[in-house]
């Protein structure tokens, strides 16, 4: 970490994301317009990085805000790829900006490595998760028969966790048996086609079906519709995006998992403001609020409407102060 | 005969419209330790444009040389324990090896390179999800520091970085211009029968083309893994459309024979400047690819020298 | 008729037409002729509505008219056979025959193809040529294609009311003698509803089917002769600005040559195309393949070259069998190719002279792989000047000089390397006469300083003024061997008794 | 180069060397679709339950042809689009933001116009493919009129229709989820879905167009020397620009028919149908330097794509190889699909 200097006053906020073709990504950035408009600032103001998917440009684009604000910057990002993530913060420090990320980080990186300037990482734990939406799949399969599922792009964190959520579901349920697992790089596209594919290879066998996400969970359906299938085969998905909670109330998805982004993209932007800001020091936190699991709201078609009622139709106004209050502990590396 | 000139500097006439019109917007573009740095960050990029180019000067294309990058990020963070700095060696050869099959594909079995080298770039993508084991790997900090720390170092202000892409250029300009391997690849993009006629090994010629883009790209990995300090099979996705761009955008047109490395030169800056403009000028996040496009053709109609075009432009 | 008045036309750096008056009256063949450059083709251009001309008046019948494409000029009966064939490969005959008219077979939208075969059958038999309307065009011979192209122009006639006018720009030069007449021949008994305008550098072909000749140098109209005045040394001066010489063959001046072998075929075949040919080619002898279009002859310098490998028999070069045919080796034994299509295979455009003119031997005009570009410069400037070689420096593009220079970029390419055996195919194609005579003389020097050349020539004429030997190839067999020393030429009824 | 005047009896030889390069993509595919289930007997066969080779296959089976079918019409729609332009000699790689263009300006317009075929948000389809048109029409502008190669120009373009679609959008994905326009996935007449049969329709259009309409033919004519082609008084600018117009109004109904099989518009519907779609077109012989091949050869040329990847699948080959697999096989398939005596180097 470099010296400490004088806090930020005025500091530019951006959001550094994927792109904006993808609901998850465009709840991440309501969330960051809501906190910057809870500064009393136009929602414009927010600075919006987008990658496409690619690393390069990422790290590119950080660093020409960064010039061009001299560091005055505070920097919510999701580094694409989690080897990036090293080079982003280094950066974001070198020029003395505020930084915090989520879902990509290797893990020998910290946030207190950094002094201030790297003011926090967060994820989300989708193990747990993703073997609790497995457990309701099984539970709905009788706890028998073939499954297969289809995950993210195979090296991303996120679908290595909830391809191993599903694994570990599976230790219990001695009668389940996965038939295959297969990358659909999160397209809904590609999902349809595996799937169809897949029906065509394993047939009756199939008895339920385990996506990453919601995207490849749409892909699944459609290949499962077009068999007349939709319906008869369960199937579970992950993020909770709206058109997955509809289904969810439908019956067409058993369970999804919300990992609340408005939530995610505002507080992890008054992070990275706030500790800019001098509202708070990162550096006096202790680990458990540098680097913390964000939260996950299973939803099933009991739940779904209440869900739908309080976190769709009306967005929660949050406190984006309370850092801390709705994450779920500090994150265990294995 | 002035105007024919001039044309020569049109691709820098675009970059130097481009540059100044961020000026204006904001003067603090120019600081120059800032430019410097965002030119350094370019650097992976402009390697691979750089091979790219070679190809692009005989008529061919690259579509491998993010997939082939992405290999390299894999090998290099797998086996940098293993092999410390060798294994530039390793990554170097692999890079080779994958161009120049691409080229031996293209030439003798008159697959063209447009799919060849796409199909090549997809076993390179197998091998790097195999290699990675479809994870994202991250090196030993201390061996990387180590091995290729030099690599992002200072030396009176100039980034080592900009000095590595410096010496490429420097080679791979001296390559084309002063050589007789790049005499004979003016002679393919120009004219293949006649430099068949002539006597030259053209197949060999081609081959070694896209040996020099499958190797250049895997320097671009390399660079690129060292900086991420890590790597994955997707890591390196984003570079092969803009590498293309940056080529053609320099006035190397597809139909070869015309242009070369230090219209690659002007091509990159160009890519690097509309994409810092973006941010520059506070684009709107759901207008930068429209933007991107727009700027592109204006770019490429202001750019390309027509009479250069040699007949119908297709 | 048809009227020129004034006509201008200036291309970046070059006054290609300079205030031409032409006139073509109806039914008259009108020749037109020149050196290369001269402007023949631009002109041809500006009547097609290719180019537009930058000052002057064109009048059909007393109106004035300008076209802007060549789509106009074909409306007002204005037909074009290109010096370049124009024919599109992958279409069919009749799709090449009814292009862009292909309006009258549509109906509702629908081309009706059977109505078009049959349209175009009724074309093809006006040039007698028998040949399926629905072949890939590709797959006929050089001479159906040509007579194809004719048939296309000839579409005019149903197409538009009044007098048409065609434009022949060196449509003979591919062409052997008797297709040249049957052409002629079509040509004369068209003259009944058209008139012609034909360009080529054969001057005896010109004063035989003229009735009137235009001579143009260098963008402009210097002469018009009729016919019946017409005297082929006048216009010739005409042309050139200088005498020339009759005896351009410089028959005088032709060595007898060594023993010494240089290519020595054994019973030779490629498949189909040539089958069991020897023959020798010794040290400064000048050796020509005559034969018709298609016999083989092209095969079989490619062959020797290295472009195509035999089927069976041998070659040796200089006593040395060649085990790989490669251009490659070829080039390193000493074999120099000059071909037929020297835009395609013989110089590189795009690339400079001097850069053409090492491209075959930059091993020696580099160390280690890094070229001396100096040397190479110094090479070119010398080559210039000794083949007088029509170029402001050695860095113009080559691909912007004219066919006959071209041609001798190509000639200094293998003879500043050294090569000592050079294969000629058709080498004055496309050329004035001005051309020719330097691409004899080469021949000549060439011959006696002791290079072997094995020739595939224009014409018999020219195959008969420069050989030693002539061999007669017929559908791809030796056919004839015979000895060409000045005073025991053999006739051209010999050679054309032998070819067909 | 053909040299006619050789014998008969070699015209003949060249004739049926010809006809197997012509039929080759057939070849391939035949030699694709049985090689799948021999795989699929052999491991049953290891495993101990070996069934009849072809009647108990599951890759040979009415039920996986139509699944082939499903995921191959979208594409086979936007690779024909393709096919005109490559014939011409030119290239287009718009496919993808045109697509996702047109996809979004259909279900936009379908769901304010009431989101039900029975109601005049049918419009919607027509719509689209005016948008399609429009879009093509500007790329074919931007290419003919400002001199710019059409694999810069289309490329630029694509990004623009990406850019475009992302506007319109502003993110989100749109469901379409009426049943009379799903019934292009859902209704099944012989155990195919309908939209199979509406590609068919389409493969027909385009065939037609290909081989009986003049500008059909003129494409041959801009593709098999384009010089040449003026020369012959074609006015070829016009034929550029109403091929380009032509392939973006296919890329349009190819969107529509990817809507029709996921239910939903979004900027990511045009995604991997840039490589996808020239790969086909190459695989299925037609030539990248123009004039030659056609719509039939794409439709070989998009199933051979789609039977490959549907049998890597199929027969549980480890989703890390499918990438690899699929570039050699591609590789293989042109290999066989070329006429190295007719070509002298390609790039
Ligand atoms: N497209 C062009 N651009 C520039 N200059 C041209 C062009 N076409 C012809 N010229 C110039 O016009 C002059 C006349 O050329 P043209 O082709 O008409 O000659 P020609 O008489 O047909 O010669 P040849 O006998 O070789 O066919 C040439 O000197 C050439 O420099
Ligand atoms: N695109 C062009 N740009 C500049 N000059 C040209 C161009 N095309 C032709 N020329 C000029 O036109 C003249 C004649 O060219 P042309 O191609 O007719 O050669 P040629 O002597 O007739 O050879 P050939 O008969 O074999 O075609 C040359 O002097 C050449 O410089
Ligand atoms: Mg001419
Ligand atoms: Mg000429």
């Amino acid at each position: 970490g470099g010296p400490a200097r004088a806090a930020l006053s005025d500091p530019t906020i951006a959001w550094s994301y994927r792109n904006r073709t993808n609901p998850y990504w465009n709840e991440i950035v309501s969330g960051g317009e809501a906190f910057v408009e809870s500064l009393g600032k136009p929602k414009s103001d927010l600075v919006h990085l987008i990658n496409d998917g690619s690393s390069e440009k990422s790290l590119a684009d950080v660093k020409t805000l960064l010039a061009k604000e001299s560091g005055n910057v505070a920097l919510a990002i999701d580094t694409n790829d989690a080897p990036n993530c090293r080079p982003v913060v280094e950066a974001v420090a070198a020029s003395m900006g505020y930084v915090s990320t989520i879902w990509n980080k290797t893990d020998d990186l910290h946030p207190w490595d950094f002094g201030d300037h790297y003011v926090s990482h967060m994820t989300w734990s989708d193990v747990g998760p993703a073997e609790q939406t497995a457990r309701i799949l099984f539970k709905k399969m009788g706890g028998k028969g073939g499954i297969v599922g289809l995950g993210g792009i195979a090296s991303n964190n996120p679908a290595i966790e909830r391809k191993q959520g599903l694994l570990n579901a599976m230790k219990d349920y001695p009668d389940i048996e996965l038939l295959d697992y297969q990358a659909a790089d999160w397209d809904t596209q590609k999902a349809n086609q595996i799937m169809s594919s897949f029906i065509t290879r394993y047939g009756d066998e199939i008895k339920g079906v385990h996506c990453a996400n919601d995207t490849i969970g749409y892909g699944v359906l459609e290949a499962l519709r077009a068999e007349g299938l939709q319906g008869v085969i369960p199937i579970v998905t992950y993020d909770g995006n709206p058109q997955a909670v509809d289904l969810v109330m439908k019956g067409d998805i058993e369970a999804t998992v919300f990992t609340n982004p408005h939530w995610g993209g505002g507080i992890t932007a008054a992070l990275a403001y706030y500790a800019a800001t001098g509202h708070f020091k990162p550096s006096a936190e202790p680990h458990a609020s540098r680097e913390f699991y964000g939260p996950t709201i299973l939803i099933t078609p009991e739940d779904a409407q209440a869900f739908r009622a309080e976190y769709i139709d009306s967005v929660p106004n949050y406190d984006w102060k309370d850092f801390w209050g709705p994450g779920n502990g500090q994150i265990v590396y294995k | 005969m002035k105007l024919e000139a001039l044309k020569h500097f049109l691709p820098w006439f675009t970059l130097l419209v481009l540059v100044t019109i961020i000026g204006i917007a904001n003067p603090a573009f120019f600081d120059p330790a800032g430019l410097i740095g965002l030119v350094a960050d370019i650097v992976p990029l402009f390697i691979m444009a750089l091979g790219m180019t070679f190809v692009i000067y005989i008529g061919g294309i690259d579509l491998s040389v993010q997939q082939v990058a992405n290999l390299v990020t894999v090998i290099t963070t797998v086996y940098l324990a293993n092999f410390g700095m060798g294994v530039a060696v390793i990554c170097i050869l692999v890079g080779f090896l994958f161009g120049a099959f691409s080229g031996f594909i293209t030439t003798r079995l008159f697959v063209p390179s447009f799919v060849s080298t796409l199909a090549m770039g997809f076993v390179a993508l197998s091998s790097a999800r195999y290699l990675s084991g479809e994870r994202a790997l991250s090196m030993d900090t201390t061996l990387r520091n180590e091995n290729f720390g030099w690599i992002f170092g200072n030396t009176a202000g100039i980034p080592h970085e900009l000095a590595i892409a410096g010496v490429l250029l420097f080679l791979a300009w001296f390559l084309q211009t002063r050589t007789t391997f790049g005499r004979a690849l003016k002679a393919v993009g120009s004219g293949e029968l006649a430099a068949v006629a002539s006597g030259l090994k053209v197949d060999r010629i081609k081959i070694l083309a896209f040996g020099i883009s499958g190797t250049l790209a895997a320097i671009a990995g390399l660079m690129f893994s060292v900086k991420l300090s890590g790597g994955d099979a997707h890591i390196a996705n984003g570079f092969l459309l803009l590498s293309i761009v940056a080529v053609l955008v320099g006035g190397t047109p597809l139909t070869g024979g015309v242009g070369g490395v230090i219209n690659t030169v002007v091509g990159t800056l160009i890519v690097l400047v509309i994409r810092v403009a973006m941010v520059y000028l506070e684009i709107d996040a759901t207008q930068q690819q429209l933007v991107f496009g727009v700027v592109l053709i204006a770019a490429i109609a202001l750019t390309i020298d027509r009479s250069k075009l040699r007949g119908v432009v297709k | 008729m048809y009227e020129l008045r004034k006509v201008d036309k200036k291309f970046p750096g070059v006054h290609a037409l300079k205030a031409v008056d032409f006139t073509v009256n109806r039914g008259e063949i009108v020749g037109l002729v020149g050196e290369n450059g001269a402007g023949k083709s631009t002109l041809m251009k500006v009547i097609y509505g290719a180019y537009q001309a930058d000052g002057g008046t064109v009048t059909i019948d007393q109106k004035v008219v300008r076209f802007h494409n060549p789509r106009q000029a074909m409306d007002h009966g204005i037909g074009m056979v290109f010096q370049e064939q124009s024919l599109i490969a992958n279409l069919s005959v009749m799709e090449n025959i009814f292009l862009g008219y292909e309006a009258q077979f549509v109906k509702s939208g629908i081309i009706n193809w059977g109505a078009m075969a049959k349209a175009a059958k009724e074309q093809l038999a006006k040039v007698k040529l028998d040949v399926d309307p629905a072949t890939t065009t590709s797959k006929l011979s050089f001479v159906q294609r040509q007579l194809v192209e004719l048939a296309k122009v000839l579409t005019l006639e149903e197409r538009v009311d009044g007098d048409l006018v065609v434009l022949l720009d060196e449509p003979t030069s591919v062409l052997a003698r008797e297709e040249v007449e049957l052409l002629f021949e079509l040509v004369r008994e068209l003259t009944k509803r058209a008139s012609f305008i034909f360009v080529s550098h054969r001057m005896e072909e010109v004063l035989e089917l003229s009735d009137r000749i235009y001579v143009m140098k260098d963008g402009e109209i210097v002469d018009v002769v009729e016919q019946a005045d017409a005297d082929i040394r006048a216009i010739q001066h005409k042309m050139v600005g200088r005498d020339v010489d009759t005896q351009y063959y410089r028959e005088d001046q032709q060595k007898p040559y060594s023993e010494e072998k240089l290519v020595s075929c054994h019973s030779v075949s490629l498949g189909q195309r040539y089958k069991d040919i020897s023959f020798d080619l010794h040290r400064g002898e000048v050796l020509s393949l005559v034969g018709t279009e298609g016999s083989g002859r092209e095969a079989i310098l490619r062959t020797i070259f290295g472009l195509n490998c035999p089927t069976s028999g041998h070659v040796e070069i200089k006593g040395e069998q060649i085990s790989k045919f490669n251009a490659r080796t070829s080039v390193g034994k000493g074999i120099g190719y000059v071909p037929r299509e020297r835009k395609i295979e013989g110089i590189v455009s795009g690339m400079s002279v001097y850069e053409n003119m090492t491209l075959s031997q930059m091993q020696s005009y580099s160390s280690a792989g890094v070229l001396n570009t100096a040397a190479e410069k110094s090479l070119a400037r010398e080559w210039i000047e000794r083949l007088g070689i029509k170029t402001p420096n050695e860095f113009k593009d080559c691909g912007g000089l004219s066919g006959g220079n071209q041609q001798k970029v190509v000639l200094a390419k293998w003879r500043s390397g050294g090569s000592d055996i050079i294969l000629l195919d058709h080498p004055t194609r496309g050329l004035d006469i001005g051309a020719k005579e330097d691409v004899y003389d080469m021949v000549r020097e060439m011959s006696s300083q002791g290079v072997g050349i094995l020739l595939v020539a224009d014409t018999l004429e020219e195959a008969i003024g420069l050989s030693h030997t002539i061999i007669v190839i017929k559908d791809g067999m030796f056919c004839k061997r015979f000895d060409g020393k000045p005073g025991g030429k053999p006739s051209l009824f010999d050679l054309v008794h032998h070819m067909i | 180069m053909v040299d006619a005047t050789a014998k008969p009896a070699f015209v003949l030889r060249l004739l049926s060397r010809n006809r197997i390069v012509k039929w080759a993509p057939l070849l391939v595919l035949s030699a694709l679709v049985l090689f799948f289930p021999l795989i699929e007997w052999l491991e049953d066969f290891r495993a101990g339950d070996a069934h009849a080779y072809l009647i108990d296959s599951r890759f040979f089976s009415v039920r996986n042809a139509a699944r082939i079918g499903i995921s191959a019409t979208p594409a086979l729609i936007v690779a024909i689009g393709a096919t005109f332009i490559i014939i011409m000699g030119s290239i287009d790689l718009s496919m993808e933001g045109t697509v996702s263009v047109c996809a979004v300006v259909f279900a936009s317009v379908f769901i304010g116009l009431g989101g039900t075929m029975l109601s005049w948000a049918w419009l919607a389809l027509p719509l689209s493919m005016v948008a399609g048109a429009m879009i093509g029409f500007v790329n074919g502008l931007v290419h003919v009129k400002l001199k710019i190669p059409s694999f810069m120009a289309s490329l630029a373009i694509g990004f623009v229709g990406t850019g475009l679609a992302l506007l319109l959008t502003r993110g989100d994905r749109i469901r379409v989820e009426d049943p009379v326009f799903r019934a292009l996935l859902t209704e099944r007449w012989f155990n195919f879905p309908v939209m199979v049969y509406i590609a068919l329709v389409f493969l027909l259009v385009a065939w037609f167009i290909q081989s009986r309409t003049r500008l059909g033919r003129n494409f041959y004519a801009v593709g098999g020397g384009e010089e040449l082609a003026h020369a012959s008084g074609l006015n070829v600018e016009r034929i550029r620009l109403l091929g380009f117009t032509l392939a973006g109004t296919f890329f349009s109904v190819g969107a529509l028919l990817a809507v029709g099989r996921i239910g939903i518009a979004e900027t990511a519907t045009g995604n991997n149908f840039m490589f996808v779609s020239i790969t086909a077109v190459v695989v299925g012989g037609t030539a990248l330097w123009g004039g030659i091949g056609g719509v039939w050869n794409t439709l070989a040329g998009v199933l051979i794509v789609n039977v490959i990847n549907n049998g890597m699948v199929v027969v549980g080959l480890p989703d890390f190889l499918q990438d690899a697999v699929l570039g050699i096989l591609v590789i293989t398939a042109v290999v066989l699909s070329t006429d190295r005596k007719s070509i002298s180097f390609v790039k």
